[in-house]
C-alpha cells in the first residue's frame, strides 16, 4: 500500500478520543455578560475604544489593535460596557477585559449575516489584508497569531504554498473536523481569498487520515477551485504544528529559528480560513468561533458555535454539566491545552477546546528518575534531547540549554506524554526557554 | 592556631590525602599493603621535615624570584638522599616503592608547605607543621593500605587475618581507586560529624 | 465537582512505567532461565535466587540508611541486575561469593551514583567483572551441563567452549581439530554446554530479545550493529587464518555474546541515547568483543567491552546527537 | 610493529592513569568539560615528548657517562619544570594571541607527575628502549592520559547532570569511577 | 536574534583595565587543587594568571575591578590548541624520526628534533599579526554559576 | 639570580655526592648480599664462587653463571635466569643445579606478577616452587602440565607458571649447552 | 678522604651547577616576565573569611571579595552575609583598619497564605518548582503574588536555613542559621522573600503580605491578606509605613519598633517577630504567634 505521507523526526500517537465527532455544530444564544479579553492574540494587548456605561452593538470594534503585531477586537454582543477591569484569565491572572452586559442581539452595521455561500472576491490583495486586519482575525489554530501579518509577505520573500493546516492532530479536538464538513464551501472560498492576498497559486489542505469525511467533502469541492488540493496524511501527533506539517506536506525543513515564508510556505489553520471568508465577504469580525466540549467527563460532548467573552461554565452547562468526579479542566487539547483553575473564565479567540476529565485521568505519573530509555528523543519531533533540556534547566544551565537548542522547543508535550518514569520534562523545558529568551533578548539591546 | 592544632589538622580535618586530594599518585600507587603505605608516608614526611627545615632556614637568603626553584632543588635533593639511603638499608621497600620515591618531588604536598608553610615561619612550627602533614599522609596511606591489604590478602602488616586469598581486586589498581574512593566519602561523613561537634 | 487539578501540558501520558518496562525484561529473560534450570538445575535456581534478594535487600538497605531515598526495590531494575549477575557466572559459583558480586552491583555499581538511571557502568556488568578479578579461580570453574540436573556445587566441571578454543589455539593445537571436542552447534544454540548460568542457550535468548523488540522495550540497533560487528570481524580473521581464529558462528553462539548484546548492551542507563550513537556503541563493543576474545588474555571479552564502551557512552551521546529538525535544508 | 606494540601497552594495558596511577591529580581536577581535557591532553603530547627528548639525552649523554645517574631525580625535575615554563614563555613571546586563547582554554598547563614518571620510566633499564622507543612510549602515554580524561570528563559531565548522593559527590565518585574503568580495562591484560 | 550555534568556552576573569576598545583582563589559571595551600605553585604554573585583551565595542560597560566571563569559541580553542601544541609536537616528532632514518644517530636526531621547533616558532612570530585577528574574545559580566 | 640558583643547585650537588659516596658502600653491599642470599638458598654449601656470563642458546641477555667449589670440587651452579613470558614484566630467578644438571632448587630474584595469583612463586607466599627440588630437567618436561610437561601449574595462573618454566629452562639449557666449559672450570 | 670526595662529586656539582645554572636563567626569565604582585594580604583576608563561596557578598566568591577589599584597602560597601560584622571586625584588625559597622540583616517572607488562611482552591500537579508554577498559573490558594510552596527557595539555600513546613505549605526561614546571603530573594520567583534589618533583639515588624490587588479581590483568596486599608499607616507616628497600589510597606530604617501599628491592622497582616506576648490580647493573636 502506498504509504501516507507525514513528517519523519518523532512524534507520538496518543489515543484519539474524538468523542464529539458527529455531533453538528449548534449554535449557543449570547450569554449575560461576556467577558473580552484585550490580549487574546499573540502581541501587544489591544487598546478599549469605549468605556464604561458605553452601549455597543455586535460586531462593533471596542478595542483596536494599535502596535504592528496586535489584533482588533470588537464586541461579539449587543449591549452596555458594564466596566474595564482586570479578570482572572486562563491561568488566574488578572488581565483586562471589557465587560459586557448582554441586551438583545443587534449587530453593527455594514456586517453581512446573510447565511448565503459568496464565493468570488472582487477586493484587490491590499484590500483583503486590511479587511482582515480591521475585521480582528487571528489564527485560529492555537496560537492566535495576528491573521493579516501573516497574509502580507515580507519583502525579499516569495510565498510559493499556502499550507492549509486541517490536520486537527489533537485528541478530543474537533472543531476543525466539523468546520470541514459543514463550511466546506467557505472554507475554500477563504483559501483562495488568501491565495490571492499572498499571491500564491497553490493551496494544500492537510488532513489527517482519521477524518476520511472531511477529505472527501474537500477533496470534491476543491475540484472546483484551480490549485487547491487535499493531502491525506498520516495520523501523527503533532501533524498539525507548522514546520512538521509543511514537513508532510511539501517535504521542506524550515530551518531552526525561522519563519516558514523562508521555504516559500504560508500557514493557515482551516478555521481562520473559515474567519477570512466570514471578514472579506461578509465584513463579518471574528467574534465567534467553534468550540468543542468533549472529554471523558463531559455528559454530551458536542461543538458549540459561541461567541468570544462568553464563560466556558455556560459551555461546560450546554454540554451537560461535570459529573462530581471531574477533576481537570482543560482550555485547549490534551496534549498543548492549559488546564483551568476556574471554569468562570471567557472563551477567547484562542480556545478551540473545552475538555473535562474525572480524577482517574487528571493526575500526572509518580515522578522517578530519568531511566534514560531514550523514548523523549526518539518522539521529539525537533530532534532535540528533552531529557537533556530538563536536567540543564533544572540545574539552571541556561546557556547549556541554548547551546542544546532549546528554543528549537515548540512545546508539544510529546515527550512528557511518552516519559516511562514521568519526568515533569517540558515543564522544566519551558522554565529553560522563558530563562534563554530573556537571555536572548538581554544579549540583543 | 596553637602548635597542637597546627599538628593535628593534617589526620582528618585537613588530611592532605582524604581532603585536600594531594599527592594522590602514591597514595593510590604504592598502597597495596599497610606497610608500603606505612613506608612511603614516612619517606614523604623525612622529606617534608628536613625540606621545611632548610627552608625556613634559608628563607631569608634566596632572593623571591629564585625561590622556588631553589624550593625545588632542596626538595630534591633530601628525596635523593631518601633514595640512597633506602636503597641502602631498607633494599625490598625501595623495590616495592619503586617509581614513587622519586615522584615525592612532586607532590604538591611538600612543595606546598614548604612555599605556604616554611617559607613564612620559624623552623619549629615548620617542623612541627612537616610533622602534622607528613604523618597526616603517612595516616591516610598506611589506612588505604591497610584496608587494601585486608580485603586483597586477608592479611594485615603481614599477619595472615583468614585463611584464603581475599578479594584480588582490592591488590590491584582498581581496588586502589575503589578503596580511596569509599574512604574519602567516610572521611566527609567523620569530618562534618566532627565539625558539628565543634 | 472535586478540586481540579492544574498541571502543565500535556495531560495525556501514555501507557508506560518504568516497572512495566523492567518486568518486562524480567519475563523475556524467562526461557533463558529455564534453560539454564534444566541445564544446571538446582544450583542455577539457587544462584539466580541468592543473586536477585541480595541484589534486592542491598538497594533496600541502601537507599534506607544511606541515600535515604523513596523506596525503589520494586520497580523491577534490582532484579533484572539479579538475574543477569545470575546470570554471568558459573552455577556452581559460592553463594557468598554471589552476594558480594550482588553487593558490589548494586552498591558499587549502581547506588554510588544515586541509583536507577544515573549510573554510567552496567552494575550487573560492574559486579561480574567484579567477581571475575577478585575470584579467577572460582569464575573460571564451570559445570558441565545435564539435562535435569540436581547437583549443586560439587558437579563435573569443565572448560567452556570458549576457554577450550582459546587454551588449544594457545598450544598451537589447530581450530579443526579442537572443534569437534567441543558441543555441536546445535547444541550450542540450544544451551548444551558448559558456561555461565544464563547465556548458554542462544536460542532462548534470542525468544526474549524478540519479545522485547515486539514490545518495543529495547531497539534493533544496539544488538544488530554489536553482533553484525562482531560477526564481521570474526569473519574477515576466520578467513585470514580458520587454523587459529575459530568460525563467526561459533563466535556468536560461545560465551556471553548473544546475552551481552541483547540484555546488557541494551541496558538504557548506561548506552547511548540517538540511533547513530546507539550504531557507534555496538559497533565498539564488537571490536572490543573480537580483539579481546583473540588476543587477550581473557577468553571471553563481553563483559569487558561492554564497559569499556559504557565509558564511552557520554562522550557518545555528546557527539552523536539525534538528527535535529531544519538541521540541513532540504528542498524540493 | 615494535612501536605499534608499545603504543596500545602504553595506551591501554598499562594505562598511565589506570595502572600506573601517574598524573592523577589532573585527572580528577582538570575541569568536568570535555574541551578543556581535550586541550589538556594535547599540551601534555607535547610537553611529554619534548621532556622526554630532553631527559633521555641528559641521561645518556651526561648522566651515565659521568656515572652519576644519581642526579637523575634532581636533574630532571629542573628540567621537566623549566621546560613547561619556557614553552610558556616561548609562546607568550612569540604569539600572545595563541597564548590568550591557549590560556581561556586550558585551566591550567601541565602537571609535572605524569611527565616526570614517564621520563624516568622511559630510561629503566628493563624496557631498554632507544631513543625512538622512549619517545613513542611518551607518545603513548600522553595518548593513553588523553583517554582516559576525555572519556572522563565525558562521565563528569554526565554525573554533574544526575544528581549523586552528596556523600559521593566530586571526588568519591571520581575515584569509583577510576576503579571501574580500571576493572574495565583489565580486559585489555596480556594484549600485547 | 537567533541563538548562538556555536559553542564557547568560558572563563571568569576580573577586569585589570579599560582603555579605549580594548578591555584588559586578568583570568586566573584555576589549578587541579583549589584547595590546596600550594595553588599555583603546584605544577609550578604561574599563578597570577595572564592577563587576556579583549577587544569590545561595549568596553565603556566594564571598569576595573569588575568580575567578567571572557568566552572564546571552541574551534577556536582548538585551533590555538593545535597551533600552540600539536603542529610543533608533529614536527618534532616527524623530525625526529626523519633524522634517526637519516644518520642514525639518536643524539643528533633528538637535538635536530628539539631544534626543528625553533623555525616554527619563528614562523609564528612572523604570522602573529594575523592570530591576532583570528583569536577574538568575548567578554560579558561575570555569572556567579560559571 | 641566577648565580643564588648556581650555588644551591651546587651545594646540593655536593651534599648529595656525599651521601652517595656514603651509600654506594652499602647499596652495592645490600645487592651483593641479596645475590648471595639467593644462591645460598639454592645450593647448598661451599667456599668458592666464580661468576662467569654465558649466552644462552635462545633470549638476548646472557645468564651470570656461579660457579659454587667446596674444597675444589664443583659442587653446584647458581644461574640467575630471565624470562619475558611473564603475565607482567620480567621475571628473574636464580636456580641451582647440580653439576649433573639436576635442579637443586630456585628462588625468585624479581617479578611483577600479580599478587595473589602469579606471586605464588615467591617461595613465601605458597610452596609451588618446592616441586622444582631434584627435578631432573633431562628426565622430566619442564612444562606446565596443560602442555604436557610435569610441573602443576599455579591454578589461574598458568601464565606465570609456564613463564617460570621457561626461565628454569634456559639456565638449564644453557647450562647442558655450554657443560663442557663448566666442567673445564672445574679444572682450572 | 677520597672515599668521600672523588670525581663524582666533581661531576655531580659541575653537571647540576651547569643544569641548575639553565634552569635558573629560564626561571628567571619566568619571574620577570610573570612577576607576582599578588598581595599577600589578599591570602590573609581570604583566610578570615568563612570560605562557603556563596556569593552573598555579590562577588564571585570568597577570594573575589579578599581581592576586592585588598584593593580597595577599605571595608567601605564590602559585606560577608555569613561570616557578618564578626569577621569584618577581624579583617579591621588584621589589616588595621577601622570597621564599618554592619548592619545585620536576615530574611523574611513575606506571605502568611498558610493553607489555613488561604484554602487551595485547585490542586497543582506539576514539577516542583515554583518558576514553572509561576509561569502556569496564579497559585492553588488563587492569590498571584502569593507563596507557590514548591520550595525553590529552600532548595537555593545553601546554609539549611529554611525549610518547608509541610502543615502551611509556606517556607520556614531559622532566623539564626540565615546568614543574609540573599540566595533565595534571587530565587523566588514572586518576589516574596526580603532581606530586612535583623533589628534590636531580633525583633522585627513587617506586612506580611505583598498582594496589590484591591482589598475586596485579596481579602477573597487568602484571610490576611494586606487589603490597603491604610488603619496602619494612620496610627504610624514615625512615617515608616507608606501605602502604595493598595498595600502597606513598613521600611524597616525608620521603623522604631513600636508595635502600634499591629494591633489595627484587620486582617493581621502585620507581623511581629520575637517580641514578648501582648498582655492585652487583641482579637486574634492566636495566628501571630503561630507566625512566629
Ligand atoms: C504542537 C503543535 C500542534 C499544533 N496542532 C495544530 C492542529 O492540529 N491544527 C492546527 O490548525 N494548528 C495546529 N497548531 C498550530 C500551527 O502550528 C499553526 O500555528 C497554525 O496552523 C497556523 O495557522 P493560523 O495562524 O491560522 O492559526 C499546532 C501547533 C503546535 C506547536
Ligand atoms: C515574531 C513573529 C513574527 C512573525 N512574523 C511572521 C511573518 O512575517 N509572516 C508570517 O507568515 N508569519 C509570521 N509569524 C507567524 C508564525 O509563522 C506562526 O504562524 C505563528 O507563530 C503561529 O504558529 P504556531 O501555532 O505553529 O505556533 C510570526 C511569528 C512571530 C512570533
Ligand atoms: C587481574 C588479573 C591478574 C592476573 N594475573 C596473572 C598472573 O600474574 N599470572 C598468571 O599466570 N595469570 C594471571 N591472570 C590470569 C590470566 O589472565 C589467565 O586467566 C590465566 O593465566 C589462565 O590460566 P588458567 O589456565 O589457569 O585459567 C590474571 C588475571 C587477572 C584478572
Ligand atoms: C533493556 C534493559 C536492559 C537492562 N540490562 C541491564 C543489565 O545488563 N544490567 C543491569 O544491571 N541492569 C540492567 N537493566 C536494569 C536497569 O536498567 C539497570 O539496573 C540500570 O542500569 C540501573 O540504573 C536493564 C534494563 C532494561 C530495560
Ligand atoms: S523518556 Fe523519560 S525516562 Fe526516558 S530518557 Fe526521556 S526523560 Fe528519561
Ligand atoms: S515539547 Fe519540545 S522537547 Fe518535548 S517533544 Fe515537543 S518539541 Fe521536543
Ligand atoms: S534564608 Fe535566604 S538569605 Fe538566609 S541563608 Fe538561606 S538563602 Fe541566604
Ligand atoms: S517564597 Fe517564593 S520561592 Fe519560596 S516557596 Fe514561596 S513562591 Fe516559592
Ligand atoms: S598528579 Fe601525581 S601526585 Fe598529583
Amino acid at each position: 500500500m502506498h504509504q501516507l505521507k507525514t513528517f519523519v523526526i518523532g512524534g507520538v500517537h496518543p489515543p484519539e478520543k474524538k468523542l464529539a465527532e458527529k455531533q453538528p455544530i449548534v449554535r449557543l444564544d449570547p450569554p449575560k455578560t461576556v467577558s473580552i479579553l484585550l490580549s487574546q492574540h499573540l502581541g501587544a494587548p489591544a487598546v478599549p475604544v469605549v468605556a464604561k456605561g458605553d452601549k455597543v452593538l455586535a460586531g462593533q470594534i471596542i478595542a483596536r489593535g494599535e502596535s504592528f503585531i496586535s489584533a482588533n477586537i470588537h464586541s461579539s454582543v449587543s449591549g452596555t460596557v458594564a466596566k474595564v477591569d482586570g479578570v482572572p484569565d486562563t491561568s488566574g491572572y488578572r488581565k483586562q477585559a471589557i465587560i459586557i452586559n448582554v441586551e438583545g442581539d443587534e449587530w453593527a452595521e455594514g456586517v453581512d449575516r446573510d447565511e448565503a455561500f459568496v464565493r468570488d472576491c472582487q477586493m484587490s490583495p491590499e484590500e483583503i489584508v486590511s479587511r482582515v486586519k480591521d475585521c480582528g482575525v487571528v489564527g485560529l489554530g492555537g496560537a492566535t497569531f495576528p491573521s493579516h501579518v501573516k497574509l502580507k509577505v515580507p519583502k525579499g520573500k516569495k510565498a510559493e504554498y499556502l499550507i492549509i493546516n486541517g490536520v486537527e492532530c489533537e485528541p478530543c479536538l474537533t472543531a476543525d473536523h466539523r468546520l470541514m464538513l459543514e463550511k466546506g464551501n467557505e472554507i475554500m472560498a477563504g483559501i483562495s481569498i488568501q491565495m490571492k492576498a499572498l499571491g500564491v497559486g497553490r493551496a494544500i489542505i492537510g488532513i489527517e487520515n482519521n477524518k476520511p469525511d472531511a477529505i472527501n467533502n474537500l477533496s470534491e469541492i476543491a475540484r472546483e477551485y484551480e490549485g487547491i488540493e487535499v493531502q491525506p496524511l498520516k495520523v501523527k501527533y503533532p501533524q498539525g504544528a507548522e514546520k512538521q506539517l509543511i514537513k508532510a506536506v511539501v517535504g521542506r525543513e524550515v530551518p531552526s529559528g525561522k519563519l516558514p515564508i523562508e521555504v516559500g510556505c504560508v500557514v493557515h489553520n482551516v478555521g481562520t480560513a473559515f474567519a477570512v471568508y466570514e471578514a472579506v465577504q461578509k465584513n463579518k469580525p471574528l467574534v465567534e468561533r467553534v468550540v468543542t466540549v468533549s472529554g471523558d467527563s463531559v455528559r454530551k460532548p458536542s461543538n458549540f458555535m459561541v461567541r468570544i467573552g462568553t464563560p466556558v461554565s455556560e459551555l461546560i452547562e450546554a454540554a451537560g454539566g461535570l459529573p462530581e468526579d471531574t477533576s481537570k479542566v482543560v482550555n485547549g487539547g490534551p496534549m498543548m491545552g492549559k488546564a483551568l483553575n476556574d471554569i468562570s473564565v471567557p472563551v477567547t479567540k484562542g480556545t478551540s477546546g473545552i475538555l473535562a476529565f474525572p480524577g482517574s485521568e487528571s493526575r500526572r505519573p509518580a515522578e522517578q528518575n530519568c531511566i534514560r530509555c531514550a523514548r523523549c528523543l526518539t518522539v521529539c519531533p525537533m530532534g532535540l534531547e528533552p531529557y537533556l533540556l530538563s536536567a540543564l534547566a533544572e540545574k539552571q544551565r541556561f546557556e547549556d540549554c541554548e547551546m542544546e537548542r532549546i528554543m528549537d522547543c515548540m512545546e508539544c508535550g510529546s515527550c512528557l506524554y511518552i516519559c516511562p518514569s514521568g519526568k515533569p520534562l517540558l515543564d522544566y523545558i519551558r522554565v529553560g526557554k522563558n530563562r534563554v529568551g530573556i537571555m536572548i533578548r538581554e544579549r540583543s539591546h | 592556631m596553637g602548635q597542637l592544632q597546627n599538628f593535628s589538622k593534617g589526620f582528618i580535618r585537613e588530611n592532605p590525602v582524604l581532603v585536600l586530594l594531594l599527592g594522590l599518585c602514591p597514595a593510590l600507587g604504592v598502597t597495596t599493603s599497610a606497610f608500603n603505605g606505612l613506608g612511603m608516608g614516612l619517606a614523604t614526611t623525612f622529606v617534608l621535615v628536613s625540606s621545611n627545615i632548610v627552608v625556613s632556614l634559608i628563607k631569608n637568603l634566596i632572593p623571591a624570584k629564585v625561590r622556588i626553584p631553589s624550593f625545588i632543588v632542596v626538595i630534591a635533593s633530601f628525596v635523593t638522599i631518601t633514595q640512597l639511603v633506602m636503597e641502602a638499608y631498607l633494599p625490598a621497600l625501595f623495590d616495592s616503592l619503586g617509581l614513587f620515591i622519586p615522584l615525592i618531588v612532586v607532590n604538591c604536598l611538600v612543595m606546598g608547605r614548604a612555599e605556604a608553610f616554611a617559607s613564612k615561619n620559624d623552623t619549629f612550627s615548620a617542623i612541627i607543621d612537616g610533622l602534622g602533614m607528613g604523618l597526616g599522609f603517612a595516616f591516610a596511606l598506611t589506612l588505604l593500605g591497610g584496608l587494601r591489604e585486608i580485603l586483597g590478602a586477608g592479611e594485615f602488616f603481614g599477619l595472615s587475618l583468614f585463611p584464603g586469598d581475599g578479594m584480588l581486586v582490592f591488590v590491584l589498581a582498581p581496588g586502589a581507586f575503589i578503596g580511596l574512593g569509599y574512604l574519602v566519602a567516610l572521611n566527609n561523613i567523620v569530618k562534618k560529624k566532627l565539625d558539628k561537634t565543634a | 465537582m472535586k478540586v481540579l487539578t492544574v498541571s502543565g501540558s500535556p495531560h495525556f501520558h501514555a501507557d508506560h512505567s518504568v516497572s512495566r518496562i523492567m518486568y518486562g525484561v524480567v519475563f523475556s529473560l524467562i526461557p533463558a532461565m529455564l534453560v539454564s534450570f534444566y541445564f544446571f538445575g538446582l544450583a542455577a535456581i539457587l544462584v539466580t535466587l541468592t543473586a536477585v534478594v541480595s541484589c534486592m535487600a542491598f538497594e533496600f538497605l541502601i537507599q534506607k540508611y544511606l541515600i535515604r531515598g523513596p523506596m525503589t526495590i520494586f520497580d523491577g531494575s534490582a532484579i533484572i541486575t539479579g538475574v543477569l549477575l545470575a546470570f554471568n557466572v558459573p552455577a556452581n559459583l559460592p553463594l557468598g561469593i554471589v552476594v558480594i558480586g550482588a553487593a558490589v552491583a548494586i552498591g558499587m555499581g549502581k547506588m554510588t551514583f544515586g541509583g536507577l538511571g544515573k549510573n554510567p557502568f552496567n552494575p550487573a556488568l560492574v559486579g561480574r567483572v567484579f567477581l571475575m578479578i577478585s575470584f579467577p579461580v572460582q569464575m573460571t570453574t564451570y559445570p558441565e551441563p545435564s539435562a535435569f540436573s540436581t547437583r549443586l556445587a560439587d558437579a563435573v566441571t569443565g572448560p567452556t567452549p570458549l576457554t577450550f578454543l582459546k587454551g588449544g589455539v594457545d598450544q598451537g593445537e589447530k581450530v579443526s581439530e579442537l572443534m569437534p571436542q567441543i558441543p555441536d552447534y546445535a547444541n550450542m544454540m540450544l544451551g548444551n554446554m558448559g558456561g555461565s548460568v544464563g547465556e548458554v542457550s542462544a536460542l532462548a535468548i534470542i525468544l526474549g530479545g524478540l519479545y522485547m523488540l515486539a514490545r518495543r522495550i529495547i531497539s534493533w540497533h544496539i544488538p544488530v550493529s554489536y553482533l553484525g560487528t562482531a560477526a564481521i570481524l570474526s569473519a574477515i580473521f576466520w578467513m585470514v587464518n580458520p587454523e587459529v581464529y575459530p568460525d563467526p558462528l561459533f563466535h556468536l553462539m560461545a560465551g556471553g555474546l548473544m546475552l551481552g548484546a541483547i540484555y546488557m548492551a541494551t541496558d538504557y542507563a548506561t548506552s547511548p541515547m540517538s540511533k547513530t550513537g546507539m550504531i557507534i556503541f555496538g559497533i565498539g563493543c564488537g571490536l572490543l568483543t573480537v580483539i579481546i576474545r583473540l588476543f587477550g588474555a581473557y577468553p571471553e571479552g563481553v563483559a569487558f567491552s561492554i564497559l569499556i564502551m559504557n565509558a564511552f557512552v557520554p562522550l557518545i551521546n555528546r557527539g552523536f546527537k539525534p538528527k535535529r529538525f531544519g538541521e540541513e535544508i532540504k528542498n524540493g | 610493529m615494535e612501536y605499534i606494540i608499545i603504543i596500545i601497552g602504553a595506551v591501554f594495558v598499562n594505562n598511565i592513569v589506570l595502572a600506573q596511577f601517574l598524573g592523577i591529580c589532573p585527572y580528577l581536577g582538570v575541569s568536568a568539560k570535555v574541551p578543556t581535557s581535550v586541550g589538556m591532553s594535547g599540551a601534555v603530547m607535547f610537553v611529554m615528548t619534548l621532556a622526554t627528548l630532553v631527559t633521555f639525552l641528559i641521561f645518556n649523554y651526561i648522566l651515565v657517562p659521568l656515572n652519576i645517574e644519581y642526579l637523575q631525580t634532581i636533574s630532571y625535575i629542573l628540567v621537566v619544570a623549566s621546560l613547561v615554563q619556557m614553552v610558556e614563555i616561548i609562546l607568550k613571546k612569540v604569539s600572545p594571541a595563541l597564548y590568550q586563547a591557549l590560556g581561556i582554554f586550558l585551566p591550567l598547563i601541565v602537571t609535572n607527575c605524569a611527565i616526570l614518571g614517564v621520563t624516568i620510566l622511559a630510561v629503566r633499564e628493563d624496557y631498554g628502549f632507544n631513543l625512538l622507543e622512549a619517545v613513542v612510549f611518551a607518545i603513548g602515554n600522553a595518548l593513553g592520559f588523553a583517554l582516559t580524561i576525555i572519556i572522563f570528563a565525558g562521565i563528569r559531565e554526565h554525573l554533574d547532570l544526575v544528581d549523586v548522593p552528596k556523600g559521593m559527590r566530586g571526588a568519591p565518585a571520581a575515584l569509583v569511577v577510576a576503579g571501574i574503568l580500571a576493572l574495565a580495562f583489565m580486559g585489555f591484560a596480556n594484549l600485547v | 536574534m537567533r541563538g548562538r550555534k556555536v559553542q564557547n568556552i568560558c572563563h571568569p576573569g576580573v577586569v585589570e583595565s579599560q582603555e579605549g576598545n580594548m578591555v584588559l583582563v586578568r583570568i586566573e589559571s584555576r589549578s587541579s587543587c583549589g584547595n590546596c595551600q600550594a595553588k599555583s605553585y603546584c605544577g609550578m604554573v604561574e599563578s597570577e594568571g595572564r592577563i587576556i585583551e579583549v577587544k569590545s565595542g561595549r568596553s565603556e560597560d566594564f571598569s576595573p575591578g569588575q568580575q567578567v566571563d571572557i568566552m572564546l569559541d571552541t574551534s577556536l580553542g582548538y585551533r590555538a590548541l593545535f597551533l600552540g601544541y600539536i603542529l610543533p609536537f608533529l614536527i618534532m616528532v616527524s623530525g625526529l624520526f626523519l633524522m634517526h632514518l637519516i644518520s642514525g644517530d639518536e643524539a643528533l636526531s633528538a637535538l635536530t628534533a628539539i631544534l626543528l621547533i625553533v623555525p616554527y616558532y619563528y614562523l609564528l612570530y612572523r604570522n602573529r599579526g594575523s592570530l591576532r585577528e583570528r583569536f577574538r574574545f568575548y567578554i560579558k559580566p561575570g555569572s556567579k554559576s560559571s | 639570580m641566577v648565580l643564588t640558583l648556581i650555588i644551591v643547585a651546587a651545594a646540593a650537588s655536593f651534599t648529595l655526592a656525599t651521601v652517595y659516596n656514603l651509600t654506594k658502600e652499602p647499596i652495592e653491599r645490600s645487592r651483593e648480599a641479596a645475590r648471595q642470599e639467593a644462591i645460598g638458598m639454592v645450593l647448598p654449601a661451599f667456599d668458592r664462587l666464580v661468576s662467569k656470563k654465558l649466552m644462552p642458546p635462545s633470549g638476548s641477555d646472557s645468564l651470570e653463571f656461579n660457579l659454587a667449589f667446596d674444597n675444589g670440587n664443583l659442587i653446584g651452579v647458581a644461574v640467575s635466569t630471565y624470562t619475558g613470558m611473564g603475565y607482567s614484566g620480567v621475571i628473574r630467578a636464580m636456580v641451582g643445579l647440580t653439576p649433573d644438571g639436576e635442579i637443586i632448587d630456585v628462588v625468585h630474584l624479581e617479578h611483577a606478577e600479580t599478587p595473589g595469583l602469579g606471586d605464588k612463586i615467591e617461595k613465601g607466599k605458597s610452596d609451588w616452587s618446592d616441586q622444582f627440588r631434584g627435578f631432573d630437567p633431562s628426565e622430566q618436561a619442564l612444562r606446565v602440565r596443560q602442555d604436557g610437561g610435569d610441573i602443576d601449574a599455579i591454578t589461574a595462573a598458568t601464565i606465570t607458571a609456564r613463564a617460570y618454566c621457561d626461565a628454569i629452562e634456559r639456565a638449564y639449557l644453557t647450562f647442558e649447552a655450554n657443560k663442557q666449559e663448566i666442567i673445564n672450570k672445574e679444572e682450572e | 678522604m677520597n672515599e668521600l670526595f672523588n670525581e663524582i662529586t666533581l661531576f655531580s656539582v659541575v653537571s647540576l651547577g651547569a643544569i641548575g645554572g639553565v634552569a635558573a636563567i629560564i626561571l628567571f626569565m619566568v619571574a620577570q616576565k610573570f612577576r607576582v604582585i599578588e598581595d599577600p594580604r589578599i591570602d590573609i583576608v581570604e583566610g578570615l573569611l568563612p570560605g562557603a563561596n556563596c556569593g552573598g557578598c555579590g562577588l564571585a566568591g570568597c577570594r573575589a571579595l579578599a581581592e576586592a577589599i585588598v584593593k580597595d584597602e577599605s571595608l567601605e560597601g564590602f559585606n560577608c552575609p555569613p561570616g557578618g560584622s564578626d569577621v569584618m571586625q577581624q579583617i579591621a584588625e588584621a589589616m588595621g583598619w577601622e570597621a564599618g559597622e554592619q548592619t545585620p540583616m536576615v530574611a523574611v517572607l513575606r506571605c502568611n497564605g498558610t493553607r489555613e488562611f488561604a484554602p487551595p482552591k485547585v490542586q497543582y500537579d506539576s514539577a516542583m518548582t515554583c518558576t514553572f508554577a509561576h509561569s502556569l498559573f496564579s497559585g492553588e490558594g488563587g492569590c498571584p503574588f502569593g507563596c507557590l510552596g514548591c520550595g525553590d527557595c529552600v532548595r537555593a539555600c545553601d546554609f539549611d536555613a529554611m525549610y518547608m513546613d509541610p502543615e502551611s505549605g509556606l517556607p520556614v526561614i531559622l532566623d539564626e542559621k540565615c546568614v543574609a546571603c540573599g540566595a533565595c530573594v534571587k530565587a523566588c520567583p514572586r518576589d516574596i522573600i526580603e532581606m530586612r534589618k535583623k533589628g534590636k533583639k531580633n525583633r522585627r515588624i513587617f506586612v506580611s503580605c505583598i498582594n496589590r490587588e484591591k482589598g475586596g479581590v485579596a481579602r477573597k483568596n487568602c484571610k490576611v491578606a494586606c487589603i490597603g486599608c491604610g488603619r496602619c499607616v494612620k496610627e504610624c507616628r514615625f512615617e515608616a509605613i507608606t501605602m502604595e497600589n493598595n498595600l502597606a510597606y513598613i521600611d524597616y530604617n525608620k521603623c522604631t519598633l513600636c508595635r502600634k501599628c499591629a494591633p489595627v491592622c484587620p486582617t493581621n497582616a502585620i507581623h511581629e517577630l520575637n517580641f514578648p506576648v501582648r498582655k492585652k490580647k487583641p482579637a486574634d493573636t492566636d495566628k501571630q504567634e503561630k507566625n512566629v
